[in-house]
């Protein structure tokens, strides 16, 4: 689908400019609300992640990669799917299961994936794509290219075993390699706190002899800044960083959680750090937009968000051959 | 008698285990103060506080671990891995380290531990949560696998579980998590580790059904024109061979129901050992009714098709029957 | 032709496919500078140095992780995991993630790794290092399995494995690393995954084995008075059901002989599989020949016991063939 | 067997005098060494891991802790076993597969245990024993015992997952358990730095807020001390402790390994610290024994090793009945 790697590194590239960093954090708010529609109102089975309060962080990754870097991130991979250039058409159709999807609506809402933008099968296993990115980052440090491995995982992520020995590993073999937390305070309905025996997950580079950093995720341009930093560290053949980004999903865990269990105010302070909101501010400060023409690309947005549930819907079902396709060479 | 969700069978199993026994405790990822993703410890943290209803960080081979550690020392806890398919992280505790311990310390140590996981294809989870994988956990001497097919023998199974002295594996069918059924908590006696149980009896043919292919075998059963004798396995290691030995020696045909793939699921496991205890009883070949040897599809209809359906099986046993020939998987038609 | 132990096979196999191929790469724990602890690997870190060549911490799920990874790159890993039991903190990676990375990428990343593990009873090493462990392996579609009988075999398969473009697991008996055989490495392609091999013919019972019961089995056929015809497997997973078709055509007799417990064993798929399609070709019930139920015991006596042995074998198959009844397990007289 | 239980017991006592833990200690390496040999010369099958070098942790540990206290160690257990209190001839037949062995015979050199002396059934999988010591310690703590949980494992284990979990969640949970990684500088032929990305596996407590310290693993009395120190934080409820100990082995990693990887001058310069000498010059120093002394408990324990062998020897192989006991309850 040539069409589709086309309109994907297009909007890959408008990741340059700053009001395109800006309109894809909008696109992705936009797309995951829907997406949430899409599932309560029964459209959908199965479940999904949304990451509604993140988007900083999948658009500032994504904004300092090349689409021959790789990244390994979750189920909670829309954002960052989007982010890399993936249309919304391809991430719609996949979650209702169509043939437009980006994996032909055979993996679903935690399985996107487009190599063409660098974005590896997203991994639904809790861990599991720590150990495969550090093997991306290997296989660029042996073909003594200057690409790296990105690994996306949250909080609760390093918590498991896989996250020490993919971390020991890198360390050990100065992997170009990026692991980015994305800390969002809970795993599943857990608040850290109660999973986790340290409060930031960034000490834990101390262990690996890894740097590492906290980096305030609501902040887009702090977010570029650090892993910008990280990826350049990481070409230069010096080895890998360990990244936390502070952050906040404003949604549920998944499709049916209604997050009840945040303590009061805490939804309404991480809302004042609205990563769109705080982005927006600095483009109206800078004279690089207005608030209307802010509002008006949201605007505009949401009419494109709302063209591709249009067209993701119109797309078919995977016919009952393509089941068996791929299984194996 | 009450008719429970199969959640609520659960949460009640746990429950009263923990109230006739304080040595029995529930650990996993949000069993406590969110009562489970699947709502099966509901209530349960509120009754039997922090201590014995335990929030874990998501690290199945360390909470696993530490559950094998109190089991050692008289505890018995109930570990719950989410999807059946964490046990890949975790297979170690169970498999190397609970089911042998007793062995290896010639009874000195024992791990009476309750390992819950939900299994399973059809509810849209996609290729990496949707598996049954009984057979990671069925050729490794030194524990139990059962699998429930509804809040009966849920309730039934699980406080047999509790209550055995070596590990016990239960695969959990997520798509009944949500079904209905009336537990007779009178007659939990019912559902013992080991035993099948004829769910309907029938003349003409033997369906063995585990967990979720339960009901499937039931459907086909009703709307199959020939006489199905259903049997629920309850248990998948080790199962039942006398019940269905038994069960052949009057039908004459035996057929699993499986919703996992063809090659190496548990059902040749059945027709192999029955084909040397009923050689002679069996009029002719056995069939397996199985998933294809794909990974789980996650389009609806494409996962529709995926898991045997009952109007398909009926249809083929009927063929099968009347013709004697033996029915070929459907799949063989696409890919032809 | 080379009389090469295994181990050596096994090191010339991938010497050679490291030097026809440069994106062929060998990790695991102390496979470099210690020439790997089953010295399978002697020379090759001095050979292809230190960038293909890799000693990895313990950490099994990390380097299976980071060998899917270069894999998903184009670099074709070989991954050693020293005993196949530590795949029991590792599995996720092949089973969940490797196995599963084709269908859910449309065929966009794949990973063309070989996992190869030792596995096998009747060396001393007790409960946790001495079991095959196929069925961890073997209902997982999107891998293959296979498991050779010597060195010609070793050599051979991994070849083969190295070349295929999916995760290749093989299961290299552990009692066989220091046995010769002739290698016929311009004849390599005799052994192709999937296809099992007939390696001595006979006529009045098919014997399927696979890896270190290849010998047994010849054993059994060299001891038995009856005319056995023995069947290699090779690949367990997917396994060559028209050569043992085709075997029992002939023969119209079936057995298998496994160094895995009874119920559960890789067996029971053979057997299952052969009542369908040769239901009619069967003179009698199938039988298995595998270990008893139990850990594998420690003390020597007891562990040359647990494993099934030619003569014991030999004398059950004759006793079959000419009363007709179904030999029963050794160890049901012992339990009784 | 109740005599056993009496022997074990008497022996544990021992160790509350400085001469019954020189005399442990010296006992531990004779035995190892006719382990060594028994393997050499083709009398026993299968592996076996010795601990010469490593005593005065064995020792060290087994002084401070209870009976009740639980014990989790690994393959490398014959030193463990025998500080616990286990008499030479139940390591001895276990290892040559008799029926006298602390399991009869049916486990070998890698699973000794024995539950009257504290001795978990020994894992052979690296890492294993990590999170049931940490299970063993939250038992305790929920029975409001205080008793502790020990876990002992190598160098080599610290890179492993089961490691990291089990410690999250000791941290987390506050569990009153102890590790304690023998530091010997190899995991099988590699070298810590081949495969650890740091040098002090202590550094790694960081990781979990957990206390942690570096030890001299030659020096008993610093053992002591240390664990000591860990142990009664653990019975006040205080949480766990991560200690390292710096020590070696002076053997192969195991039967077979002659440890040709070891750099020039390495072995020499551990065994001018040789734990038994060291302990020896400590106790001749405080006027505890002379140098005659010594030698002549040396020689007394050399004749109950080798008495030991004969018993173990003359124990038949377990029956046939045996292989199926204890498979399930
Ligand atoms: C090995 C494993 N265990 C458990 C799960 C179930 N699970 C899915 S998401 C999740 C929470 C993850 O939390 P975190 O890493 O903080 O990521 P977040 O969802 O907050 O983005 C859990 C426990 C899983 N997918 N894999
Ligand atoms: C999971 C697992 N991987 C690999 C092994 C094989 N193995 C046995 S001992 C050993 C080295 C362990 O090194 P370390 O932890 O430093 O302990 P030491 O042997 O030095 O006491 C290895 C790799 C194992 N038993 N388990
Ligand atoms: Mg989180
Ligand atoms: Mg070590």
């Amino acid at each position: 689908m040539s069409d589709r790697r086309d309109e994907s590194m297009a909007r890959r590239s408008e990741l340059a400019d700053p009001l395109g960093r800006y309109r894809r954090m909008v696109e992705i708010r936009l797309t995951e609300d829907i997406i949430k529609d899409l599932f309560a109102s029964g459209l959908v089975a199965g479940t999904t992640h949304t990451c509604q309060g993140q988007e900083a962080v999948a658009v500032g990754v994504a904004s300092v990669l090349r689409p021959t870097d790789m990244v390994c991130c979750t189920y909670r991979g829309h954002g960052h799917a989007l982010a890399l250039g993936m249309p919304p058409v391809a991430v719609l159709g996949e979650i209702l299961g169509r043939e437009i999807g980006c994996v032909g609506g055979l993996g679903g809402s935690m399985h996107l994936s487009d190599r063409d933008i660098g974005l590896m099968p997203t991994m639904a296993i809790i861990g599991a794509g720590i150990p495969i990115a550090a093997g991306v980052a290997w296989a660029a440090q042996l073909r003594g290219r200057d690409d790296v491995g990105v690994s996306l995982f949250g909080d609760g992520a390093s918590n498991i075993g896989a996250f020490h020995e993919a971390l020991n590993i890198a360390a050990l073999w100065k992997l170009p390699a990026v692991f980015i937390c994305e800390n969002n305070l809970y795993g599943e309905y857990s608040p850290l706190a109660a999973t986790t025996s340290v409060t930031d997950i960034a000490v834990r580079g101390t262990a690996y002899g890894m740097r590492s950093q906290i980096v305030d995720g609501q902040d887009l341009e702090a977010v570029m800044a650090a892993v910008g930093d990280a990826v350049g560290h990481a070409r230069a053949g010096e080895g890998p960083t360990l990244i936390e980004m502070k952050t906040y999903r404003f949604a549920g865990h998944s499709r049916s959680d209604l997050a009840t269990y945040r303590p009061e105010g805490e939804l309404e302070a991480w809302l004042a750090r609205d990563p769109i909101v705080i982005e927006g501010e600095r483009l109206i400060a800078a004279g690089a937009a207005t608030a209307d023409a802010l509002a008006a690309l949201r605007a505009d947005v949401e009419t494109g968000v709302k063209l591709a549930v249009e067209a993701a819907s119109a797309s078919p079902a995977p016919g009952r051959p393509e089941m068996f396709r791929h299984v194996t060479a | 008698m009450p008719k429970w969700r199969m959640n609520q069978a659960i949460t009640a199993a746990i429950g009263d285990e923990m109230a006739a026994d304080d040595r029995v405790l529930l650990l996993g990822e949000d069993v406590g103060a969110a009562g489970g993703v699947f709502k099966t410890s509901d209530g349960l943290l509120e009754r039997f506080g922090p201590d014995r209803v335990r929030d874990t960080p998501i690290a199945e081979m360390g909470f696993l671990g530490l559950a094998v550690g109190a089991a050692t020392c008289g505890f018995r806890p109930i570990v719950e891995i989410m999807f059946a398919e964490f046990a890949g992280v975790a297979l170690d505790q169970l498999a190397t380290e609970a089911a042998k311990l007793r062995y290896l310390s010639r009874g000195a140590f024992t791990a009476p531990l309750v390992l819950r996981m939900s299994v399973g294809p059809g509810l849209g989870f996609g290729a990496q949560h949707s598996q049954t994988l009984e057979t990671w956990f069925t050729n490794t001497p030194g524990m139990k696998v059962v699998s429930p097919s509804g809040a009966d023998s849920a309730y039934g199974l699980l406080r047999a579980a509790v209550r055995d002295n070596d590990p016990v594996v239960i695969l959990e069918p997520r798509n009944l998590y949500g079904e209905r059924e009336e537990v007779d908590v009178e007659a939990v006696a019912r559902h013992r580790i080991g035993e099948a149980r004829v769910v309907r009896t029938g003349g003409d043919l033997t369906l063995v059904a585990l967990g979720q292919t339960v009901a499937t075998a039931r459907a086909v059963a009703e709307a199959a024109s020939v006489d199905v004798e259903v049997i629920d396995l309850g248990t998948i290691y080790p199962w039942d061979v006398a019940t269905v030995t038994a069960s052949v020696r009057k039908t004459g045909r035996l057929a699993t129901v499986e919703a996992n793939p063809y090659q190496g699921g548990w059902g040749a496991d059945i027709i192999a050992e029955l084909h040397r205890t009923s050689f002679a009883d069996l009029r002719g070949p056995a069939v397996r009714f199985t998933c294809p040897d794909v990974p789980t599809p996650y389009a609806r209809p494409l996962e529709e098709a995926y898991v045997p359906a009952p109007a398909d099986v009926a249809e083929r046993i009927e063929q099968w029957v009347s013709t004697g020939e033996v029915p070929a998987p459907w799949w063989q038609e696409v890919l032809a």
